[in-house]
């Protein structure tokens, strides 16, 4: 029987994600590279306790609401851009592990607020170490070395080591329960094709946990994808769903 | 009385002067991001952000050219440039760790006078961001500050030992603020470059680490 | 007197048995590889090759058809198949040390009654060559070994303990011979299948460690 | 001044490698992916005392002119398919760190004839192992963890360490001086691209030396490629060099 990943909605996708999950939430920070859907899904399901890996915790939707408006006659921002901040917002989660939690400048993110308030833990990972974990977790590398934090409060309680007269940190596998991501095209095997700078951690996230669960703009046959310009192949995907063509704003992620 | 203090477009303008064709550069948040905007059209500088863009062009001007798709590592739009390449975010950074980039130029809260650089959390705040200068910091060719001269309150942001977290150590080379050029050398800061109407004593009064002053100090030339 | 032996491609035939629909398969040098002409055209399963190419379909046979650029890792040429997806030798091992091979199928010089696997070394020869075949046996969920029962001089094959340089300890879980499947088991070696016209004791007799005969012990079904 | 690394000859490509040069020279075995003419320069360069890295140390001259005739009717192999052994045969090499040095079957490759007289070293490598450890030189981690071949001779020497109780062993980066690849097209920034199977270990070797050397099919202009389907970005790639539209035969590599 012909192998088709593709799952027909949200709600479905993210059903078996538990309280305590461990998710890799892809993106970068801005607009364009969010699954947005996969995230209000699991807001609307509510799991707690839940880690999230990442570059950020979110902007928060007050910031973001107020990006896209200021931003509108420069850079329209999509009216279905929820970020990792929806489910800090409402307490889901426990802990952070993020190279860009804190804002710059001196607003504050909900993540910032939620750890003020005691209610989460930061791991403050540098975003290049961030991605080789989560890297080594796919690649089925446990732990690695790399010079980036010698010196600094990143090397607090790791083991430090020299290879050539350098010093470099052990850094282990970041592996997760879920990865939640978002990428352009899918065929049913799960390959993928990104779009520009929204590749980033979507990409790098793909496979690295139990379950990998892409969202996406659309779905196309079997053999449409050029193999030499698939991103992902579908061996680190287990399911993918796509994204509502007309989008539904922010005020109704449910 | 002192000169003027030169603006953020100014700075970047200093740091453009450091690039050269074939150059991979990356760009920090803030100030740096500007840099694309003043790279002299004939200049061959390949931008690299840490999203995973390489080549790409200046910020976007013009909202009808923006792409939510085509971002810089600041998340403002970017044009598109011929040869541009767009990896993960792992290769990004094995390019980055693997002593690709040629320069690196940032913005810091504190310089120390031996290049040590605070960058990643601003005073007062509970928490930080280390996003990508950490590992630009320890592992690019040459990091260069771009900075104001002091804090707004007038504090020195250059000094003898940080009092801010260290971002990364004796990783510094240059710093381009908005009163002065300082070099960090083997044997301590070394005043380059003044903005038209600063004395050395004056732009040492508002720094808090020894500076000796280059046999050829130059006025900054930004053209 | 025994029964025939089966020949190569009746013994990939066999291991085509085990593979279901979605599963990631690679297939090993020699005897191996032969499967990829036997799936089912309603089987659909993904082959991946050490080389980098995922999802390919089955080795040409047309001449017309052989690309240079689109071969298996036994460098034989495979045609191409909607899906297939093309990635460089790190990722290709990324997959296999990540655990995403389902069943790999790999030749053997030797396999213990432990499922340890010897495959990279001939004997006699001065050196061996190790290929993927060490990180397919330490990575992949299942080991399947497909070989002749026997040497060419009618030594066993499976036996007690290896005599040939270890590949990998304890990783084979099934092993298809020209005579017998056997699977191997935390009790030991567990004979399921007899080739038509092998008898339990026949087979051991070729064999130099005990064999259990399982309860539901069949004859092999090709088809 | 315009970036343009493309060079005029492989002769000036290779001009700067020294005797004791390490060499990680790209492809797998196959006759399509092999930086042949690459090959060819440092064998009339007539350097020495070099380490080769890579899948195979080579066929030999004889035994390609013997798959060339038998093969021809199934798979036509192009004239042009030098490969390592040719600087095996010539005694250039000391030293191979390789996968798969020795033949399938009993005949002998030159490096395998060349090890029984005593004229090369052999660093035996599982080819995953291999690849990541290329990869890492490329990515700047120095050292790394794998399960592969934890018991076996492979570990001889090497550090075993436990994490979340399965073992693995300390395996180092592999950064050569010289990376020497075989790519379909390029650019003047050095952007590649690859053809099928041909990518293997010239894509992951790319970046991964202190020069990388890419022979290609075609330069076109910067622009051309694909951004979302370049394989190697052109900041690992140092000179380009395009091999010739009339393939030289094998008995005139010089």
């Amino acid at each position: 029987m012909a192998v088709n990943k593709v799952v027909s909605s949200f709600d479905e996708a993210v059903a078996d994600i538990p309280d305590g999950a461990v998710l890799l939430i892809g993106g970068f920070g801005g607009p364009g590279e969010c699954p947005s859907y996969l995230i209000a899904a699991v807001a609307r399901k509510g799991v707690r306790d839940l880690t999230i890996v990442g570059n950020t915790g979110g902007w928060g939707a007050k910031r973001i609401h107020e990006l896209r408006e200021r931003m509108a006659s420069i850079f329209p921002i999509p009216p279905d851009w929820y970020d990792p901040s929806l489910l800090v917002e409402r307490g889901q989660v426990r802990r952070g592990i993020l190279a860009f939690p804190a804002a710059p400048g001196h607003m504050l993110t909900p993540f910032e607020e939620a750890y003020i308030r005691g209610e989460v833990e930061l791991e403050l990972v540098p975003q290049g170490t961030l991605a080789e974990r989560i890297r080594a977790a796919r690649a089925g590398i446990p732990a690695f070395y790399t010079p980036t934090g010698v010196g600094t409060f990143v090397a607090e309680g790791k083991e430090v080591r020299e290879f050539d007269g350098r010093l470099y940190l052990l850094e282990r596998a970041l592996r997760g329960d879920f990865s939640l991501i978002r990428a352009h095209k899918a065929d049913r095997y799960g390959n993928l094709v990104y779009r520009g700078s929204s590749r980033t951690f979507n990409a790098t996230m793909a496979g690295a946990s139990r379950v990998t669960i892409a969202e996406v703009d659309e779905v196309v046959e079997a053999g449409e994808l050029d193999p030499e310009c698939i991103v992902t192949p579908g061996v680190y995907v287990d399911r993918v769903v796509v994204r509502p063509r007309q989008p539904r704003p922010w005020h109704e992620p449910m | 009385m002192a000169g003027e203090r030169l603006d953020e477009q100014a700075m970047a303008l200093r740091a453009v002067k450091e690039f050269r064709d074939g150059m991979v550069v990356n760009l920090g948040v803030g100030i740096p991001t500007l840099c694309s905007l003043y790279v002299p059209p004939d200049l061959d500088v390949i931008f690299h952000s840490e999203n995973g863009i390489i080549g790409f062009g200046p910020v976007v001007t013009d909202p009808a050219e923006a792409d939510v798709d085509l971002v810089n590592a600041s998340i403002q739009p970017v044009k598109p440039r011929p040869g541009m390449a767009i990896v993960d975010h792992a290769e990004s950074f094995a390019i980055i760790r693997g002593g690709r980039i040629d320069i690196t130029v940032l913005g810091a809260v504190q310089v120390s006078e031996r290049g040590d650089l605070a960058n990643h959390q601003l005073p007062g705040k509970a928490l930080g961001s280390l996003g990508g200068g950490m590992d630009l910091a320890f592992n690019a060719k040459r990091v260069i500050v771009v900075m104001t001269h002091t804090t707004k309150d007038g504090q020195p942001k250059i000094v003898r030992e940080l009092t801010q977290p260290l971002t990364a150590p004796r990783c510094v080379s240059l710093i381009i603020t908005d009163i002065a050029v300082v070099e960090v050398t083997p044997q301590g800061l070394l005043l380059r470059e003044l903005v038209p109407g600063w004395t050395p004593e004056e732009v040492q009064a508002l720094t808090a680490a020894p500076l000796k002053v280059a046999q050829d100090l130059k006025v900054m030339e930004l053209l």
